[in-house]
């Protein structure tokens, strides 16, 4: 097995895919000869020309409405969408919730919708308000879209190749901080289906529940709390809409307890809606409320040590794990 | 104008390639639209049909004459002013009223409604229901069949109002920038709801809204079938064969309300009964027969028989069922 | 007292408060010579004239930013920015969730943010899936901004005034279907403070919550119960940003047991933000999950009967009554 | 151009009214702006710095030139790239060095950072993140103004790739539409991070994105601080004394990358070289010594001023402490 960082694993996703099909294409601003923002895109441009590696112009409405367009064509163009962040995807929440959303069931199914959006969603470092913006809760609110947000390279990869393949429109939210993170990636391919979660550690004592950047604060938080002898599961949804309820109900029924941590404001979230589920689907299993950790209810701040006290962290983490043992 | 032809005994669309039967379905399609909408409002009043609904009546030429040079495999993207391109594209009229109706059998199965009709058999792409949330995906299918190495074109229709909106012109600047074959048809019926476009729009030439992308660009009278057909040819061919974009500004009116709740205060009647003189389809049929493609009693006979089919339309849609239950939940993914 | 419509309340605030204060302008599209898209602002561009009773281009992004531009000079202008209706302010949530909910705070507090968005929001009758979307659980998920929503008259008048004189940005959701709806309202001057629920019908068995529209909706419910003996609270929170947490609870404590009724999808909605409060804050005191009752998760269907099938109505409120009862 | 004016014995901007104490602190303005950057970027690469720091090195002449005819009731805006502007604004360059330190002496108490800096008393309204979010602000601030009588002007710098953004468009519109007093001033410097304006627009001349609208346009060499003085003078005088909108295309060139983390590898050192023989503060500077205006010895001990004044500010940075941790929740209502 090959060891990759994220965003290698995510650049072989797109490679791979786009070798398999030749109707699958990337466009977003600097994916093609700046090799993306991030890099993501890296070697892609070379490999594939400007025909199937394209520059846009900064108009995140607009090329998000072409993609749109050219995926419900049916003449079988499977179109990427990179944003650059998700903050920008903002401008395209039209595009996005009004169209691809919402085209295949007002036409009564003539149309699919095979097109993909994804880019780093978020808080990264230092970056201030505009930037720094978590909002799986948003587009995981509305029904017609599916929501991605992998944790680990080999899940980025599975995951991005199922999103790919599918006929729906893919929200596919990363991380600028994760891009970096390395691990274990198969050589053989390999795909991870649409709602699957995952268990990123076993525990019995409580669930701790996280996606993205927050798998490996719940991970580091299950260490400490290890040698507290307090044995916590962390359960990685992956897919937020659809929620892979069963394996987090699953959990929770086991360890009567439960913690959410996610980097997005804390109203409305998609945190809260798990633990809704949870509370009413688990009541009688509960040994006390669900809680949950946000980003502070602020916009972000630039200074380095607001930043650092509005963000989630183990020792928070930790302290919610202790308060639902009411230790 | 006419006179002038007469000298040369020739009608002015001799260079256009138009056969007297595709002419007369040009004139049947432009009444067809005016009879079904005529009715709809009727059924509308009658609460057959909910929701909003926008009548296409004094446009007819626009989309007709735009549609008529199309290929088969073609798309049309139009916004939620829609029933008239549908059916110009021939879009089964008992699908269209059972779609206003709300009915299964409608062509987006009732799910749709009067803004959202679509049959992607025929490349008719719908039916949209924000002001300029479109064009981007006209953009798109053109984009998309280019990718292909298809030869097909995009048409999209959006009303005046709509090119305020920013995504107009990211698209326009796309569009150009990659040479789309695509042709943005801009319907100027001079209000956006009850705004004049002199209300909402700095500059004076609605077409030179594409100058700063310096994309190939005019104004044609929208009322004119023919001219309609002229331009949309050239537009088209440039399209087809050079992959091109082209802007046109149709300038044409709507003789009812923005949609059936409108009071309609904000223009005179005069002001419509002077547009009424231009009517598109009665001009076209005074042509036609003065030009001997059809005779007065042809003319009677065919609105005859499409209020017959409009009639059987209502009855065909009044006689559906509505959707079932089931379907709430259907068609969300696929 | 004079009995009202909603429209003609709301007309009444912006007129008062146009009246009082010469800062206070309104714009959007159709506001003046149409007298509104909904008649809301009837008479006002005759009155006002064109400085103040301002009609738009379709251009919902540029005019929401111009408003945010005028109100954050720091002279006095207080605009109010009409979305003919929040489908269409979707165009303008770049402008709504990274400007004006965010000038103050990236400046520390130099910038103040005095400006209203209002229109109507949620399903009306037979629309389509992009005319009916209930948005406030998206806009309520953002800090920096306000969310209100009037159930009646008398709550649209006063709410309406406290929204334009407050010095944040206001996002003031109204309903299409409510305009009509007519109620007593005072003729002396009061205001509704942001923030401050309402029990619009007393109980002691179950607590329903519910905003807007779906007011009459629980409140035809708890005539329903009353019949079969149970006795429903009716709590409309008005404020959804802040939400009136303690009347909430207070309820809640008292009955037990809580039912939410609102008309937009059910991910991540307001609706789930409630019951996890009450879930976590009032856990001992529930004898039952809190239920919620929400519009089907699916864009809108327009037929009739789909429509009718996809939104929230007394039955299925009933029912869920039933079900946190265990009857 | 130079040897031309010596024959008239009159320097080129005779006619702007410009007093040799103005000229000086124009000169001084920018290579402040230069010292303070070239400092700034050091500071990034000890970590001092976070996030991204967008320069303006090269573009000193454009910002300066701007806002140098401006009345102190003006008010500016501006995207990301805000540094300079806030500088040749008079902004303390002890707050400006604080807040790129995160620290609660900045200009924005060190919640902004780099690309959010904000001085209201100043008019100096930021500093905004979202490409081309900002414009319709700025069209706001003049429709404020003229709402309440004032003949404020306000300005808006914005970068040439945001000029494709929608809501760009849809501000122009009404910009022109309404009479504001605003002046976009567009600062081409040819790329939108790795992005040839080329490969972005079509479209040859930026400048006439704004002819739809009819707005008075044009362009100017941003390289030349005179210049942008004499056009923003007549766009100045357009916007408070008619109330009308100006859009200006400053072509410019950024001698640094995007920001602090681009390899800037689109573009060529020879390009770059070409531009700096066109460095606007060489360029001004000798020409104020050829005009007598200065000496040479007075370039170089204000040189000496301004590099002290700027270790002055990064030394104050430094000492300042962050905010308090409370401070994460003030401020977003009130
Ligand atoms: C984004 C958006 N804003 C507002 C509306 C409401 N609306 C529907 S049609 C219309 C007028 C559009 O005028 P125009 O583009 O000229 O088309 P026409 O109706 O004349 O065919 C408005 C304001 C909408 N549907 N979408
Ligand atoms: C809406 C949005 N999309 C993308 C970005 C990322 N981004 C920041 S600056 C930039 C390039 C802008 O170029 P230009 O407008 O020419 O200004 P310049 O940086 O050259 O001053 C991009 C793509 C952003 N901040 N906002
Ligand atoms: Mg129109
Ligand atoms: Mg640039």
């Amino acid at each position: 097995m090959a060891v990759l960082q994220i965003r290698e694993a995510i650049n072989q996703a797109i490679d791979e895919e786009m070798q398999r099909d030749p109707g699958v294409f990337i466009m977003g601003e600097e994916v093609a000869q700046y090799n993306g923002a991030y890099k993501v895109t890296q070697g892609l441009w070379k490999k594939y020309g400007d025909k199937r590696v394209i520059d846009t112009p900064i108009t995140e409405a607009g090329f998000a409405g072409i993609g749109i367009g050219a995926a419900m064509t049916g003449i079988g163009v499977r179109p990427i969408v990179e944003m650059m962040t998700w903050n920008f995807a903002i401008l395209a929440f039209d595009q996005i919730m009004n169209h691809a959303a919402k085209a295949r069931y007002m036409s009564a199914g003539q149309f699919s919708m095979p097109i993909v959006f994804r880019g780093p969603n978020g808080p990264a470092h230092m970056l201030g308000a505009q930037h720094s913006q978590a909002l799986e809760s948003m587009v995981a609110h509305v029904p017609g879209l599916i929501v991605m947000t992998p944790s680990t390279p080999y899940d980025a990869k599975g995951m991005l190749k199922a999103a790919i393949r599918d006929n729906n429109p893919v929200i596919f939210m990363e991380s600028e901080l994760m891009y970096g993170i390395k691990g274990e990636v198969p050589d053989e391919e390999y795909i991870i289906p649409i709602g699957k979660g995952d268990i990123k550690r076993e525990g019995t004592d409580v669930t701790i529940i996280a996606w993205t950047k927050m798998v490996a604060v719940a991970l580091k938080a299950a260490d400490e709390l290890q040698k507290e002898g307090i044995s916590a599961e962390v359960i990685d949804p992956r897919t937020i809409r659809p929620l892979d309820e069963e394996l987090i109900l699953e959990s929770v029924r086991k360890t009567n307890r439960c913690v959410i941590v996610e980097d997005s404001w804390p109203f409305a979230s998609v945190g809260t809606e798990i633990a809704h589920r949870i509370h009413t689907k688990a009541f009688d299993d509960l040994d006390a409320p669900v809680e949950k950790i946000n980003s502070a209810d602020v916009p972000m701040p630039y200074a380095e040590n607001l930043e650092h006290e509005a963000l989630p962290n183990p020792e928070k983490v930790i302290a919610a794990v202790k308060k639902v043992l009411y230790r | 104008m006419k006179e002038e032809k007469k000298k040369t005994n020739q009608p002015r669309w001799a260079d256009l390639n138009l056969s007297n039967e595709k002419l007369v379905k040009m004139y049947r399609d432009m009444l067809m639209i005016r009879r079904f909408e005529e009715r709809a409002a009727q059924e509308y009043g009658k609460g057959k049909i909910g929701g909003f609904c926008h009548l296409y009546i004094g446009q007819e030429a626009t989309g007709v004459g735009a549609i008529a040079p199309l290929r088969e495999d073609d798309y049309i993207y139009t916004a939620y002013r829609d029933h008239g391109q549908a059916i110009a594209r021939g879009m089964d009229i008992n699908g269209c009223m059972a779609e206003l109706f709300g009915k299964v059998t409608g062509v987006s199965k009732g799910i749709g409604g009067s803004m959202h009709f679509y049959d992607l058999s025929k490349g008719f792409m719908g039916g949209w229901g924000i002001v300029g949330g479109h064009p981007p995906l006209a953009a798109g299918s053109a984009f998309a069949t280019k990718y292909q190495g298809k030869d097909s074109v995009t048409i999209c229709f959006m009303g005046e109002a709509s090119t305020n909106q920013g995504v107009f012109h990211e698209t326009l600047n796309m569009a150009e920038l990659w040479k789309l074959p695509v042709i943005f048809i801009c319907e100027n019926n001079g209000y956006g709801m009850g705004t004049a476009i002199s209300r909402a729009m700095a500059g004076e030439h609605l077409f030179e809204k594409a100058s700063g992308y310096e994309m190939a660009r005019g104004a044609v009278n929208g009322m004119d079938v023919i001219e309609m057909y002229r331009e949309m040819s050239i537009a088209i061919k440039r399209a087809r064969e050079k992959s091109l974009p082209t802007f046109l500004e149709a300038r044409t009116y709507r003789f009812r309300g923005h949609s059936m709740s409108d009071p309609g205060q904000y223009r005179t009647k005069e002001e419509i009964d002077e547009y009424k003189k231009r009517d598109p389809i009665e001009t076209f049929g005074r042509e036609l027969v003065a030009e001997g493609v059809l005779k007065e009693s042809d003319l009677e006979s065919m609105d005859e028989q499409i209020k017959a089919d409009v009639q059987k339309a209502v009855e065909f849609a009044d006689a559906s069922p509505q959707p079932p239950l089931e379907m709430l939940h259907e068609n969300i993914y696929g």
